[in-house]
């Protein structure tokens, strides 16, 4: 299930010694992160697709199948390739609205 | 371990950051044209961004033994104004016969729109017509993936392309293999938080292997790291890659690379381009 | 579902203005880890217990209830209060092998 | 913002770190007797230990104008080895007379053993016997829910301990209900990787309320922050809170815990604490 099975030269458990730590501290911060949003006083983010691409994408942490970082990115991307007619505004945001309409319709 | 950092604003940056670049091992550094924070205000604050880059910065640097290049353009984030673009499309060349113009660069788009396309495909002429190599900045996040592909399809059909001479930038893991794919020198900038990090950039050296990879800071006025790419090299080294492989992806494609421009003093002797072959 | 709620003085849109990017990049992060273990050439981890307890950690961040934080640390914790009769080893680990054979059975 | 930092091993950390905490408002340390990052020789080496931190550190402080505090004990990595803790806890009681001596500390468990207990615990005593305020370390990681709930509930059976005089450190989600329900000080150790992140800590204020809650740096040779006190009062900031909870925090709580010690000469004005309480 590995893609590009093989390739990293460290054994799992030296890369567990090397960096569970950090990615440990990681899973905390997200995971605080999600308490923060449901504590909120304005709980007004219910339909933000930032969020909702949020959600899929930890999902996709808890998927057997490698590649998930390719899988994670894609959640994150605006897989809508047409060109916009004009510029909305200057700055990408981390996640799109459009993508979730399309899927993959974008791609063709 | 000697590098080149092929993506840095050093505009944005102190001197204090040439100094640690140099002590951890920086010979040079090349400074694409980028967006300032807001809008600049017209053709001649352009001007003036190329004069400051091509005269300022490569003599602070030589401060420190560091060679500094820039890259020159109307950058993505402005390119959706199309008059401002043909004015500074105009004062461009008189800049690129300077002794460390190496092309023209960072081109690209920013929110993939008509303007920015059309602005883009102005400069990749004008880096025809006067034979320039081109570095290129996809644009970011949940844009990267639509915008790189918009860029290398529509380069790939152009048969004046030579993608040997263009670097297309940014690159993250959804984007690395239709770079490659199409015979571009590929990008990785390890910017905290909305780009590569070292580690991801290792990930994707394994996976790929080192041809026509580079890596970069992109440091600049925001959170970001002007000694990235030696975290990149404490991190391949972490991993278990062996000097050469390291030497390889620092030092080595990037001077390969910019080498096409006659203009690059190559900081590799030829003994050593031929061992890193 | 919250617990705690709206004792977090800042709406959930600005905390994903805020802090979307950071914890964006920490998934990736993590699904890079994930996907670096499966690359590995010695595929030596799959009994250890820390892996085995970030792969339970990364389940809780699916979670819709609140306290998530809670869980993942009682997750990463050895939940047998009882004293060692002698020391094992000097330094923690960031997961507990024990935990998992006593659940909460150590917590009465 | 004035801040005291309650948790900072300096004598592993440089003069700069010094200049650094007083230009961000550090107007006191307190630094509790911890490992070195292997087990010291014996008890010689403990004594010099302890006259380090209580002669050189609040002198090298006070350069900067930041007052110097410690707190003495045989730390909990080294109290399984119960000769060498007697010896220590001989050794003690000579040096509680010192100037800038508060109580006994970071006394506490690592793995939670046996042998560590009874150590812990010979230190209870200690602080007893000579009327001393106590510190206490909480394990780490997978060991810090078992080992924090062994200590709550060994000092909440003993009458004689009153919890107002005891700080409770290195809380985490899991840890921090049952600190605070048994009545004791609760601190948060800002520490990267593997104790709580400001962000985090913000959280458990929200959550809990300010009472009885300090925070700290816990900086020592590891990979740690100076300026974590400082980090966090960006964060606080960040979330909306108003600088009265902030100052709270920071500076009223850890002095209101502090000057319950004769020797602890208070930052803060009178004025003030009447203020923030």
């Amino acid at each position: 299930m590995a893609t590009h099975a093989g390739t990293c030269p460290l054994s799992q458990t030296r890369l567990l010694d090397d960096s569970f730590m950090e990615h440990r501290a990681q899973v905390l911060a997200v995971a605080a992160f999600l308490d923060r949003l449901d504590r909120s006083r304005d709980q007004d983010a219910g339909g933000d697709f930032r969020l909702t691409a949020l959600r899929e994408a930890l999902h996709v942490l808890t998927e057997s199948e490698g590649g998930r970082v390719g899988r994670v990115q894609m959640l994150l991307s605006d897989r809508d390739v047409r060109l916009l007619e004009e510029r909305d505004r200057q700055n990408a945001l981390g996640a799109s609205g459009r993508a979730h309409d399309l899927q993959d319709g974008g791609e063709g | 371990m000697r590098y080149i950092d092929l993506h840095a604003h050093m505009i944005s940056r102190t001197t204090d950051d040439y100094h640690k670049m140099a002590l951890t091992g920086c010979v040079a550094v090349t400074e694409p044209a980028f967006w300032s924070g807001r809008d600049r205000l017209g053709a001649q604050a352009f001007a003036d961004y190329f004069d400051h880059i091509t005269t300022f910065e490569p003599a602070r640097a030589a401060q420190y033994g560091v060679a500094h290049y820039a890259w020159l353009c109307l950058n993505p984030k402005e390119g959706e104004d199309r008059e401002l673009a043909r004015q500074v499309l105009a004062l461009i060349p008189e800049f690129l016969s300077r002794p460390t113009v190496l092309g023209i660069g960072e081109i690209g788009l920013n929110r993939v729109t008509r303007n920015e396309l059309a602005t883009f495909l102005d400069h990749v002429e004008l880096a025809l017509e006067h034979d320039q190599m081109i570095h290129i900045h996809t644009p970011h996040l949940e844009d990267k993936y639509k915008g790189t592909r918009v860029i290398v399809e529509t380069l790939a059909k152009d048969g004046r392309i030579d993608p040997a001479r263009v670097m297309v930038d940014h690159a993250e893991e959804h984007t690395v293999e239709m770079i490659l794919d199409h015979g571009f020198w590929t990008g990785f900038t390890l910017y905290p938080r909305t780009k590569a990090s070292p580690a991801r950039a290792v990930d994707m050296i394994e996976m790929y292997g080192p041809e026509r990879l580079c890596v970069a800071s992109a440091c600049d006025w925001g959170p970001s790291d002007a000694l990235a790419v030696p975290e990149f090299v404490l991190e391949m080294r972490r991993r278990g890659h062996d000097e050469a492989l390291i030497y390889r992806v620092v030092l080595h494609n990037p001077a390969s690379f910019l080498g096409q421009s006659p203009k690059f003093v190559r900081p590799d002797a030829p003994r050593e381009r031929v061992a890193a072959d």
